[in-house]
């Protein structure tokens, strides 16, 4: 079992480094391919990792402690990597983790397969499949870390690619809003990482270990003092990448000058690290501590879910739209998560899944109708898409009713967990403020129905005549479908039978 | 002999050396000074080679090595001097400004 | 080929609907749960169940659907095959609405009826009013689905369980009880556009007119009767809810019958009068009383019937005429004009109105006397209050129902004996409109495929009354008649002198869609610019506010560069004493 | 008897250095420096090491204080007193000096305020030599390799340049 996570870690850093090393006349189709290949191997290779795992490994309830029988985990690989530090080279996945990494390498497959025949247009194919390849194994390394320094280490390998992929690849009309987009994405995630590498060096100063199976069977107690300030640090750190509110304004500009490719893996992958690493560090490691700021969380993320879809209401291009609705969702499970209840925790687990397939899927369609008409501006795009692109229409609107989760599709069981979560929090929690939050958060679904049905009605619907086609817009094509069926699908699977995440973490 | 009168002659040596290096204008004499300060350290080496008679007279070889070694200095050191005065003709060391950052234009 | 392959399904299934209720019929009432999966000590899954309620809705669902599909194949022919596809999800999203056991299997129903609505509502989306409409309609049911939801969460906490057979009100504790049936009644009212959320309802006039029929008729408004229905002993348990359900009930009909006497366009009309009907049953519901719960499902079952056909009726006008409009119809009466040639049509829709004004014989005022019965018997024998406001309401309800039917009948078919055809009643705001004579040679009557569905509505209508036995109270039988003639006379002499007063008020429908528009609308977008604002120029201030003093430090620096080799040098022994005096101070 | 010699010696030292720093000419200030150096030598020669105080006077005023004189040549500096003979810090560089010569006088004080040296005799040349060649012998050859650089940097840097 370990093999095949070993596998999975180090052949696509191995491939990308192969793809570098291979002559520059590789066509673009070729290196495509080759990426392609590779992430179908980590693809299987992730699926084959999904085998019943014993439910939830780290810490669920607040005061249900977590006991001696410690929930073994899968695919473990413990070897010493820096001993004077006593850092270790701990790898292991749970039911947590295999989800996410099951979804990295399907969005990176279908980034790979999307590139076989639309390629951005500037820069070479070759070195962004290669510059994929590194971010999905420092993610996956990322989701299946479990040392301290060992996630903080894959947490920053996944950074320096996506600058490139952004600065390199992004949109090639507008190069100066280019750069600044990709350098403040890099420079404030790389000020929230290096608050949390404080975070961490306090827990190791008051555990003694960065070994995250040791930190949850004996977590650092106490509500206030040191565990307080690593928990903040810890939190601010990953709330610039969940984003949260305060700290979310380098998601819209990244979006919107991030080659599609880019937008669907910042959106759907990199965004998860930070929940990842809310429910696998914050919550188990420092219980005490995540009490006492839990409804400051919850509170910022409420604000996250209003600031952002009201945001959203006001924007006139496509992907910021799309980037600030990824805000809003990722407010939702903020609080899922800052609720602390397992109906919460479930909501943020399965909200990140959902929102990762259909968030993708939404900005695969933004850059396909930003490719045809070279634009992502609502005006210049024009009206009446139904009349135009039947078929890219339609398929606009599924992903749009999902996002604003319609129940039957996968984004309605998330939300509605995490309201169930946010109406019964854990006890120690104030239940009045969360009911507020609860409340704050419904209406914010009915916001995010409306700036989700104003982009139908101001990019979809409209009167024909007035809306000519233009030139190069050729509907659907078979690339397309083939890259975006497994997506359509999943939406659909995920909506009628929750019960196949769900059953995951079942026995919490 | 009590072994702190030749370090504190050597301390006060040190410290007229480091005012004529830090205060005077010609460079020359900023060399001058120079040379006092490695005097007051030989004074040093030799008299704790004096105080501790190792038998070896290890302060005393480390003091001739001072020397020639002030000797090389002195000589580098008027080269420089030289060149200054040719470039500049003067050797005021607090006039030669060639080391300032000019003021480029932000980017 | 794609349109033709709806077509069938579209069809098919409906029919399969009614299939199922036929074979259902009888059965013993059972329930299966199945991929369920837990969640802390709540278990989130799917179940469905079946017992009369359910066999009941879904012949209702089955035949309204059936005539509709039937109806559309010829009323429409652009984008048929979505439009098809759509009313075939609704039918099922309605089926299972009607067939769930879990809350959650029952919201996702629900909420699929919603988008659907949505999604037909803007089949015209080249329209500007049908793009508005379909928003409006969207977001308002969103809105109280929001509460059904919270319902839901209160209500299954409390509980400990989803499942609807398994909602035991006794366990319940009363605060939480009335607390969760509050707000399923948020949902109610958003989905059957009661009071307080009912402006969807006429804006979603500009779809097809087979989707007002269905949807807007019969089967997702009626969806808030059903789930009353269904969790009626829930509901009964808790009084406040039944008041405040009452009082809901009673406004909205009066607030409806009075807009639908000033609407100028015969699908507002139905639209407004769809809603007071509705709030008739929901009063019926707010009694208490299982002779009540009888009596809303028993008009339920009616006024799907004849308000579908009013409806298709109103469809046929549209198709063959071109507009609803009064203004545009009345150019057709000229010697009957209209009446001779869509003769099936005249007659149906006759019908329709009759059952709809409640004149005996017809299903309407069978089922509405069943309800004012039950309203009568809750107030003589129980002697509440909630039963005489009922009673009340729903007799003055009556007249106005009586009224505006008759006032749409007479305009539409009927010329006015008045002085040249009393020009000044809806022409007002139109003033080229002299009556001349349209060319009414290209007035044809439908294809029979759209006139075999009305004559089966039609028949409905009439026969539904008698399907429930005939036991009817002679007292209130008269009285009703009585009501409706008060209601039919006035419209009759307005008619005759060609008059047709709307006061303003009504005619825009007591600005509460203004007043909406004011309240909400605005405020959001002025708050989308300021948070958009916001994120640009105060938070991004701050950010890039950091990255400049960064900047500024550095040139700051630089003036340390003077380039005197002694500063330097100064500098650098003056570290060296720092640096001894803090190692001797350390040591000590 | 040789504490008198040195105190003697040490303070026309201090005195012949305060005049080398402090003098408005430089010539005067390079010959004062030839009187600390031959008083320094002095204090070597109190304290016993006779062949330092030989070599201190043969390098030191013999070649250092000549070539310093062929510089003041060289750089045609003026013989009458200059008027801003030094620069606008000196007195933030007296006060400088001032606390470093607190700083390590108390330093020196405290550490060997009440060490004592035996007057024994160990600075004659041949003492000197077996240690240098000895034990020594390492960096005294370095030192010959660093006086060719120094050498060889000195006449590169002085080359005058062809075109001017």
């Amino acid at each position: 079992m370990n093999a095949i996570l070993l596998g999975i870690l180090a052949l696509p850093l191995l491939a990308a480094l192969a793809l570098w090393a291979l002559p520059i006349a590789l066509g673009d189709r070729l290196a495509a391919l080759y990426g392609a290949v590779v992430s179908g191997l980590v693809l299987v290779g992730s699926v084959l990792l999904w085998q019943r795992t014993e439910g939830w490994f780290a810490y669920s309830g607040v005061q249900q402690r977590l006991g001696d029988s410690m929930r073994p985990l899968a695919a473990v690989t413990d070897g010493p990597w820096i001993p004077p530090l006593g850092v270790r080279f701990h790898i292991g996945v749970d039911s947590i983790s295999v989800p996410l990494i099951v979804l990295t390498a399907l969005l990176t497959f279908l980034c790979c397969i999307y590139s076989l025949k639309i390629t951005p247009r500037i820069g070479r194919m070759r070195s962004l499949i290669a510059l994929l390849l590194v971010i999905e194994a420092g993610v996956i390394g990322a989701f299946s870390a479990m040392d301290l320094v060992l996630f903080f280490v894959c947490f920053e390998i996944v950074l320096i690619p996506m600058w490139l992929i952004i600065d390199i690849w992004g949109d090639d009309h507008d190069r100066a809003g280019r750069k600044r987009a990709a350098t403040t994405f890099v420079l404030m995630t790389v000020f929230g990482s290096a608050l949390m590498l404080l975070g961490f060096l306090l827990v190791y100063r008051q555990a003694g270990t960065f070994d995250l199976v040791q930190l949850t069977n004996s977590p650092v107690l106490g509500g206030h003092g040191v565990p307080l300030a690593a928990a903040l640090l810890i939190a601010v750190g990953l709330a610039v990448k969940v984003p949260l509110w305060p700290l979310h304004i380098w998601l819209p500009d990244a979006h919107a000058k991030a080659p599609t490719v880019g937008s669907v893996i910042l959106a759907g992958v990199l965004l998860k690290l930070g929940t990842y690493g809310l429910i696998r560090i914050l919550v188990p490691v420092l219980p005490d501590a995540t009490v006492t700021i839990a409804p400051y969380l919850a509170g910022f993320s409420t604000v996250a879910i209003i600031a952002g879809s009201l945001a959203c209401l006001g924007q006139t291009d496509v992907k910021r739209l799309i980037a600030y609705s990824s805000v809003g969702h990722m407010g939702f499970i903020g609080l899922g998560i800052a609720s602390l209840s397992e109906a919460g925790m479930q909501g943020a687990l399965f909200a990140n899944i959902a929102h990762g397939i259909i968030t993708g899927l939404l900005f695969f369609l933004a850059g396909a109708i930003k490719d045809r008409h070279d634009t992502s501006d609502l005006r210049t795009i024009g009206r009446a898409l139904y009349a135009r692109l039947p078929r890219i229409g339609a398929l606009l609107t599924f992903a749009c009713l999902a996002s604003l989760g319609l129940p039957g599709l996968a984004g309605f069981w998330g939300e509605m967990l995490i309201l169930l979560g946010a109406y019964n929090p854990a006890d120690s929690l104030p239940r009045a403020t969360y009911l507020v939050f609860m409340v704050i958060a419904g209406l914010g679904t009915v916001l995010t129905a409306a700036y989700f049905l104003r982009l139908i009605r101001n990019l979809c619907q409209g009167d024909p005549a007035d809306n000519p086609a233009s030139a190069f817009a050729v509907d659907l094509s078979r690339i397309e479908l083939i890259t975006w069926s497994p997506l359509v699908v999943l939406t659909v699977l995920l909506g009628v039978w929750p019960g196949l995440l769900l059953a995951q973490w079942g026995n919490l | 002999m009590p072994l702190v009168l030749p370090l504190l002659l050597a301390v006060v040596l040190f410290c007229l050396g480091v005012y004529g290096v830090l205060a005077r204008r010609n460079a020359v004499t900023i060399l001058m000074s120079l040379e006092l300060m490695l005097n007051a350290v030989n004074l040093n080496l030799v008299a704790f080679d004096a105080w501790h008679l190792d038998g070896l007279a290890t302060g005393q070889t480390l003091a001739v090595f001072v020397i020639t070694l002030a000797a090389a200095e002195i000589g580098l050191g008027l080269a420089i001097v030289l060149l200054l005065f040719r470039g500049h003709g003067h050797v005021d060391a607090d006039a030669a400004r060639d080391l300032v950052e000019h003021e480029e234009s932000p980017t | 080929m794609i349109a033709t392959v709806w077509r069938v399904a579209g069809v098919g299934f409906s029919l399969l609907l009614i299939l199922i209720a036929g074979l259902l019929y009888g059965v013993a009432p059972e329930q299966t749960s199945f991929l369920n999966s837990s969640v802390g000590d709540l278990t989130i899954g799917f179940a469905v169940r079946t017992d009369d309620l359910t066999v009941l809705l879904l012949a209702v669902v089955g035949v309204v659907a059936t005539c509709v599909q039937v109806y559309s194949l010829s009323y429409l022919h652009e984008r048929a095959a979505s439009y098809h596809a759509l009313v075939t999800l609704f039918t099922a999203a309605m089926a299972t609405v009607v067939v769930a056991d879990s809350l959650f299997l029952l919201l996702i129903g629900w909420e699929v009826m919603g988008a659907c609505s949505y999604l037909l509502i803007s089949h015209y989306w080249e329209r500007r009013d049908a793009r508005s409409g379909a928003v409006k309609a969207f977001l308002m049911t969103r809105l109280g689905d929001v509460g059904f939801l919270f319902g839901i969460f209160v209500l299954g906490v409390g509980a400990g369980t989803f499942r609807i057979s398994e909602l035991d009100p006794a366990q319940i504790s009363p605060g939480v009880l009335t607390a969760g049936t509050l707000l399923l009644l948020v949902g109610v009212v958003g989905k059957s556009a009661q009071v307080p959320l009912q402006t969807w309802l006429p804006d979603a006039m500009p779809g097809p007119s087979p989707v007002s029929a269905l949807i807007h008729a019969a089967t997702m408004v009626a969806a808030g009767v059903f789930l009353i229905a269904r969790l009626y002993d829930v509901f009964s348990a808790s009084a406040t809810t039944m008041t405040v359900l009452a009082v809901i009930a009673c406004v909205t009909m009066l607030f409806a019958a009075l807009c639908a006497m000033a609407a100028v366009e015969v699908k507002r009309v139905l639209a407004w009068s769809t809603v007071s009907q509705l709030a008739i049953m929901f009063s019926a519901l707010s009694l208490g009383t299982q002779e009540g719960r009888h009596a809303a499902l028993f008009h339920l079952v009616t006024h799907a019937a004849f308000k579908g056909l009013l409806f298709l009726c109103a469809g046929v006008l549209l198709h063959q005429v071109g507009s609803a409009a009064f203004v545009v119809l009345r150019r057709y009466t000229r010697r009957g004009k209209l009446r001779k040639t869509l003769r099936v049509t005249f007659v149906t829709m006759t019908i329709g109105l009759a059952a709809l004004a409640g004149v005996p014989g017809f299903a309407g005022f069978f089922s509405k006397d069943t309800v004012l019965e039950a309203a009568w018997e809750h107030a003589h024998k129980d002697g509440s209050a909630i039963g005489w406001v009922v009673l009340a309401s729903v007799g003055l309800t009556a007249a106005f129902t009586a009224f505006y039917c008759a006032r749409l009948w007479l305009w539409v078919f009927f010329r006015t004996p008045a002085l040249a055809g009393a020009m000044g009643a809806f022409e007002q705001d139109d003033p080229m409109a002299d009556l001349e004579d349209p060319d009414t040679s290209k007035l044809k009557e439908a294809p029979w495929l759209m006139l075999g569905p009305l004559v089966l509505l039609a028949v409905a209508a009439i026969g539904l009354g008698y399907v429930d036995g005939l036991h009817l109270n002679w007292v209130i039988a008269l009285g009703s008649t009585v009501l409706v003639l008060f209601g039919v006379l006035p419209a009759y002499s307005l008619w005759s002198r060609g008059a047709d007063p709307r006061p303003v008020v009504l005619e825009r429908e007591f600005g509460m869609d203004r007043a909406y528009h004011g309240l909400f609308v605005v405020p959001v977008r002025w708050l989308s610019k300021l948070s958009v604002l916001g994120d640009r120029d105060v938070i991004g201030a701050y950010v890039r506010a950091v990255g400049r003093s960064g900047t500024l430090a550095s040139q700051g620096f630089r003036l340390l560069q003077t380039g005197n080799v002694q500063t330097y040098l100064t500098g650098a022994v003056v570290g060296v004493v720092a640096l001894a005096i803090l190692a001797g101070v350390i040591a000590r | 008897m040789t504490t008198a010699l040195f105190a003697v010696a040490g303070a026309v030292a201090v005195a012949a250095a305060v005049m080398v720093v402090t003098s408005r000419r430089i010539v005067h200030a390079a010959l004062w420096l030839v009187v600390t150096l031959g008083a320094v030598a002095g204090c070597f020669g109190a304290l016993h090491a006779e062949f330092v105080a030989l070599v201190q006077i043969l390098v030191y005023v013999g070649a250092i204080v000549v070539l310093v004189l062929f510089a003041l040549m060289l750089t045609k500096a003026p013989t009458n007193p200059l008027p801003n003979l030094t620069t606008a810090r000196s007195p933030f560089a007296a006060a400088v000096a001032v606390v470093l010569a607190l700083l390590l006088g108390s330093g020196v004080v405290f550490a060997f305020g009440n060490q004592k040296i035996q007057p024994v005799p160990a600075g004659s040349a041949e003492t000197i030599g077996t240690s240098i060649f000895k034990t020594w012998v390492l960096p005294f050859e370095i030192l010959s390799v660093l006086l060719l650089a120094a050498l060889i940097g000195a006449i590169a840097l002085s080359q005058r340049k062809k075109e001017d």
